[in-house]
């Protein structure tokens, strides 16, 4: 009787992180699905006046080029500091570097977009840019990127390690021949994960990268772009225009579906690591 | 070539932090030195005025993250519990997915719908102003965090080992027992470890909290009123940081606002680190 | 908390009665007991009893399904198919659920488990927080004592648990079991990852112990086995292939099974 | 990994600088009651000269100023006057230009005006700012508490608004009981209550947000294009943009634009006082 209440209990508490995920969903889906159509998809905002800026276009594109460059800015520091980890570091190189992590994983966003702020916008005059944007996501997402590759690593059991140095193998060739083959799929979940993060961070990048309109494709990397992300928050605040509020929730569909799209590919990779 | 690439990427990493917070410090330095750390106990904050005073916004800051851990602690621990200790297989991974897509849903889409539903209830129901206010911040950064704890507890719990389960079951422990004695002590650093990065999202989350908690700079009065509208450090510095011209005294306070909330939250991470480093650092 | 003084007080005069009525006849009786796992099946039709005392030694190769069985006995597997009556009880229909019936069981892992805490936390870990703050002290020695593990012991009670030896946790562990005055016995290769002395304190209590209710105890140690002695039930791929006194199993083994394992210490029944 | 990572990179780099070589792209920031009008107008601007790209942020008349103080825009939006400490760090370098007029409405919920709230002087707003009167009712209106709404420091509106009303641009308002940002934001707060009062440039009106006349007795004035024109509104201010004297001739250009006849049309449009 007892033990029924008290699961009874539990159940009616978890209740809320039962329904909470559906509804939000749904709640999204219902919103955003009817305003979203092709027509909003096509075409570029410059056609369009404030306000009634119905092409998604350049806003899709700006955070899909954000969150590239992030990454690729971003892996192969991440991939060097695990390989640094793996060989070349003693135990206190090693317990520091990982202290770094959980340090800069504590953070706030809106902390690294001050930083981008003085140091990038303003002492390197890289002015609101897409490049500060990347640089800014890219040191968001480096300690995920990090952490997980090293746990990736040191998921590879000792033996294969100790096999391949018996053979005379080479770091390089230790890590090609070897380590690589054995890790991809968890670093590729990594790497997608740390995608989702830099597609869903808004506040960084609100007054270092990004502009209200006018973009569609960015001249070089020192212009500005438009984001979903912010692009929802500029929308946000128009609460009594209705259009707007369509379009708000319509980007808000295609960046769920973005970052969705993401993780679902990441936990097929991490399906792929535990099958084989 | 291998090692000048590892090493440098190990010490961009360093670099990193050095950065950082030396910047951060740089550029509040005028501020700290204008008034020492006397702003941290007033709530005046009129830039024009030059009054910056940064109370309002700390206890505004520290009140939401602790009514979302308020609401997320018990929701998210019963949530892992229920998923572990009470559901069969494939409604864990069910449940378990839902909470990676609640996570995985931008902070300002939580905005918007902090905006177009949680603000008109609050207001309606409560026979408010306004919705804006600091319980609406805190009810929204605890659906934003009830994914960490409850992840974290998750794996906390499945962490505990099969032989301390069954042990505990055949001294005849009835479930709740069990729960209590052994499966909950035993996971408590890795729930800790939860609880304090929620905290830390809780205290750092910007978007949706500039968009529900009113921007007024005023402390709570009396301090438990929770229903007026407040001030959030993150929501001061994503209202402001626009407007203020670089290198001056405005620029300076908000970048000590920015250094005051790294330092509380890498205290944080910091503090749940240390007790859950149960990663070896032995070579692979 | 009134059903619950009285679901205890059931369950503790329950033996009672059922002794009286079945005069120290047999304890435990299984009769035809199935387990299929996830598709496979590990138990297959298994029959036998246990007397009122005495020690019982199920033995068999590696992967028999010795100790599935015996979590089959306390419910830790509940999914089986056939009939288990304990004390002349049906399982299924335990009056104070399987927690009680656990407590009327006590069961010792092969690996020993302790909780994180004092020793003497951990030999009153399965009792209700009550009775945990009340313990005499005399209560505890005596178990302990049963569990030849006093003079180890008596002068660190409050020492944290994991400081014990390997030998040590495992006696603690029976001692534990003891504490809630279990019916009857059941042990895993309690001494298969144990050093000769602390395996002799072992069989020694286990003998001493199975003057007063029923031990049955797993091994795929044949010589242990012969030690022990007492009743004999010889396991096989899920299947029991033979049972019996313990002098006569050894001397003269029925089954091929049975002469294969002892000879080869493994053995092939599919 | 790593070559390859720094290939596409410079990749990406070239590509977008190849792009367009002979576009310029002119970045424009500031007052969001000005932005409407440049977004239009640069949209429009952009089909007559392809080569030309006008990206538009917000933010309020604080960051339009500090822009060109920065040198982090183009062109400056502003919808007040400069001040004397800003005019002395632009030290002359910017010439300001007068794009239009508009009024800054004070504005009251459906709910409020239909309940009999139609006009109000000087002296009962600042009242209701300062926190002297806080119920609708001491106005002759329904018996509801004021929601008193004050913009951010920086923004236009808030200057303008503070000077007439307060006496001073940055004078406190403790009356207040919420902080808003942009027009659109104010807009939706008001229009989701049944008791606010706020500021709002008279383009925002709309059936749920009502501009009251301000005055006392029969002299009260509504805030309408012929009161400013006549400039018999109290509240109203003049709307700028503001460009650098060494900034590029295409900023030159777009002003130019602005103050022609296809320009003004375009400020007529979003409700605002055409200055030619």
């Amino acid at each position: 009787m007892n033990e029924r209440c008290a699961k009874t209990l539990t159940i009616m508490l978890a209740l809320p992180a039962l329904l909470l995920p559906a509804a939000c969903l749904l709640y999204i889906l219902f919103k955003g699905i009817p305003a979203l159509d092709w027509a909003m998809l096509s075409g570029s905002s410059q056609d369009a006046a404030f306000g009634s800026i119905s092409a998604l276009w350049p806003q899709i594109t700006g955070s899909l080029l954000l969150m590239l460059g992030a990454c690729l800015l971003a892996a192969p520091v991440a991939l060097g500091g695990t390989l640094f980890y793996a060989l070349a570091a003693n135990i206190r190189q090693r317990k520091a570097l990982l202290g770094i992590m959980h340090l800069l994983v504590g953070i706030p966003p809106i902390v690294y977009g001050l930083c981008g702020l003085i140091v990038l916008v303003h002492m390197l005059h890289w002015g609101i840019s897409l490049l500060t944007g990347m640089v800014i996501l890219a040191v968001i997402i480096l300690p995920m990127l990090l952490m997980n590759s090293v746990n990736a690593i040191k998921r590879i059991p000792s033996e294969k390690t100790a096999a391949a140095r018996a053979l005379g193998l080479s770091n390089g060739q230790l890590i090609r021949r070897v380590w690589l083959p054995a890790a991809w799929p968890a670093l590729m979940t990594g790497l997608l994960l740390g995608m989702a993060r830099a597609l869903s961070e808004t506040a960084p990048i609100l007054f270092t990268a990004t502009v209200f309109s006018g973009v569609s494709w960015p001249d070089s990397l020192f212009s500005p772009v438009t984001s979903l992300q912010t692009h929802l928050f500029y929308l946000a605040q128009e609460g009594a225009n209705a259009e707007a509020v369509d379009i708000a929730w319509a980007s808000a569909v295609i960046l769920i579906i973005l970052v969705t799209a993401l993780s679902f590919g990441a936990s097929a990779l991490r399906n792929i690591r535990m099958n084989g | 070539m291998l090692n000048l690439w590892m090493r440098t990427s190990a010490l961009i990493s360093l670099l990193v932090v050095v950065v950082m917070l030396g910047f951060l410090l740089q550029q509040s330095w005028p501020y700290w030195q204008h008034d020492g750390l006397n702003p941290l106990l007033s709530g005046d904050w009129y830039p024009y005025e030059h009054l910056f005073g940064l109370a309002a916004a700390i206890i505004g800051s520290f009140w939401a993250a602790l009514i979302a851990l308020a609401i997320a602690i018990p929701t998210g621990l019963a949530a892992a519990v229920m998923s572990t200790e009470i559901l069969p297989g494939p409604w864990r991974s069910l449940m378990r997915s839902g909470m990676e897509l609640l996570a995985g849903i931008p902070s300002v889409v939580y905005g918007l719908l902090g905006l177009w539903i949680l603000l008109p209830l609050l207001q309606s129901n409560l026979h408010l102003l306004t919705g804006h206010n600091l319980l609406a911040a805190g009810l929204l950064l605890s659906v934003m965090v009830l994914p960490t704890i409850m992840v974290m507890t998750q794996d906390a719990l499945c962490e505990v080992s099969s032989h301390q389960r069954d042990t505990a079951a055949s001294l005849g422990m009835g479930w709740s027992a069990r729960l209590w004695r052994v499966l909950l002590p035993q996971a408590w650093p890795g729930i800790r470890s939860g609880i304090l990065l929620a905290l830390g999202r809780a205290l750092g989350e910007t978007m949706a909290v500039m968009l529900v908690v009113g921007s007024m700079d005023r402390i709570p009065d009396p301090w438990y009123n929770l229903l007026a509208p407040a001030q959030t450090l993150t929501s001061r510095i994503g209202r402001e940081i626009g407007e203020s011209a670089f290198g001056s005294m405005h620029f300076s306070a908000l970048m000590a606002c920015g250094l005051l909330l790294a330092l509380i939250t890498i205290t944080i991470s910091m503090l749940a680190h240390i007790r859950s480093d149960k990663i070896s650092v032995n070579r692979p | 908390m009134n059903t619950k003084k009285k679901i205890t007080a059931i369950a503790a005069a329950a033996p009672q009665q059922v002794a009286a009525h079945d005069a120290g006849d047999i304890s435990l009786h299984a009769s035809r007991l199935s387990l299929a796992l996830e598709g496979k099946n590990i138990l297959r039709d298994i029959s036998f009893s246990l007397p009122a005392q005495g020690i019982n030694v199920l033995i068999g190769p590696s992967g028999a399904g010795k100790s599935t069985l015996l979590r089959c006995l306390n419910m830790l597997h509940t999914q089986w198919q056939g009939d288990l009556q304990i004390m002349g009880r049906d399982v299924r229909k335990w009056p104070d659920s399987e927690d009680g019936l656990r407590r009327t069981i006590g069961l010792i892992a092969q690996k020993p488990t302790l909780f994180p805490c004092s020793i003497q936390q951990n030999i009153v870990f399965g009792l209700s927080r009550k009775d945990r703050n009340h313990m005499p002290e005399n209560r505890i020695k005596k178990v302990l004592k049963q569990a030849a593990l006093w003079d180890e012991v008596k002068n660190r009670l409050h020492d944290q648990a994991a400081t014990l030896s390997v030998g040590q946790q495992q006696r603690l562990c029976i001692a534990r079991a003891l504490m809630l005055s279990p019916n009857m016995l059941l042990l895993d290769e309690p001494t298969a990852s144990l050093d000769p002395r602390s395996r002799q304190f072992i069989e020694a209590s286990l003998l001493e112990l199975s003057e007063n209710m029923p031990v049955l105890c797993v091994t795929h140690d044949i010589e242990q086995a012969k030690r022990l002695g007492g009743k004999i039930i010889f396991m096989c791929d899920g299947r029991l292939i033979e049972s019996g006194d313990s002098k006569l199993f050894f001397k003269h083994p029925n089954r091929i099974e049975s002469r294969e394992f002892l000879r080869w210490s493994v053995c092939d029944c599919s | 990994m790593q070559r390859i990572s720094y290939f596409i990179l410079a990749a990406v780099f070239l590509g977008a600088q190849a792009h367009d070589a002979a576009a310029v792209t002119l970045h424009a920031a500031g007052s969001t009651t000005v932005l409407p009008v440049v977004s239009t107008a640069a949209a429009a601007y952009h089909r007559q000269h392809p080569d030309v790209t006008i990206t538009v942020s917000g933010g309020g008349s604080g960051v339009g100023i500090a822009s060109m103080i920065q040198h982090t825009a183009d062109i400056g939006m502003a919808s007040r006057e400069i001040d004397a400490e800003e005019a002395a760090k632009l030290n002359g370098k910017v010439d300001v230009l007068t794009i239009a007029k508009d009024a800054v409405a004070v504005v009251v919920s459906k709910a409020v005006y239909v309940g009999g709230v139609h006009q109000l002087s000087l002296r009962q707003i600042a009242d209701i700012y300062r926190g002297k009167i806080k119920n609708w009712e001491t106005l002759g209106g329904p018996d509801a508490q004021i929601l008193v709404i004050d913009k951010e420091a920086s923004r236009g509106t808030r200057h303008v608004f503070a000077e007439a009303v307060l006496g001073d641009a940055h004078a406190r308002a403790p009356g207040a009981s919420v902080i808003s940002g942009s027009n659109n934001e104010e807009q939706a707060l008001v229009a989701h209550s049944d008791q606010a009062i706020g500021m709002l440039s008279n383009a925002w009106l709309n059936d749920d947000v009502r501009g009251i006349a301000v005055g006392e007795g029969n002299k009260a004035i509504f805030p309408d294009i012929g009161h400013v024109r006549d400039s018999s509104y109290p509240i109203s201010r003049s709307l700028h943009i503001l460009l650098s004297k060494k900034g590029p001739p295409e900023a030159r250009e777009f002003a130019n634009f602005l103050l022609s006849p296809q320009g003004q049309a375009i400020v007529k449009k979003s409700g605002y006082l055409p200055v030619r």
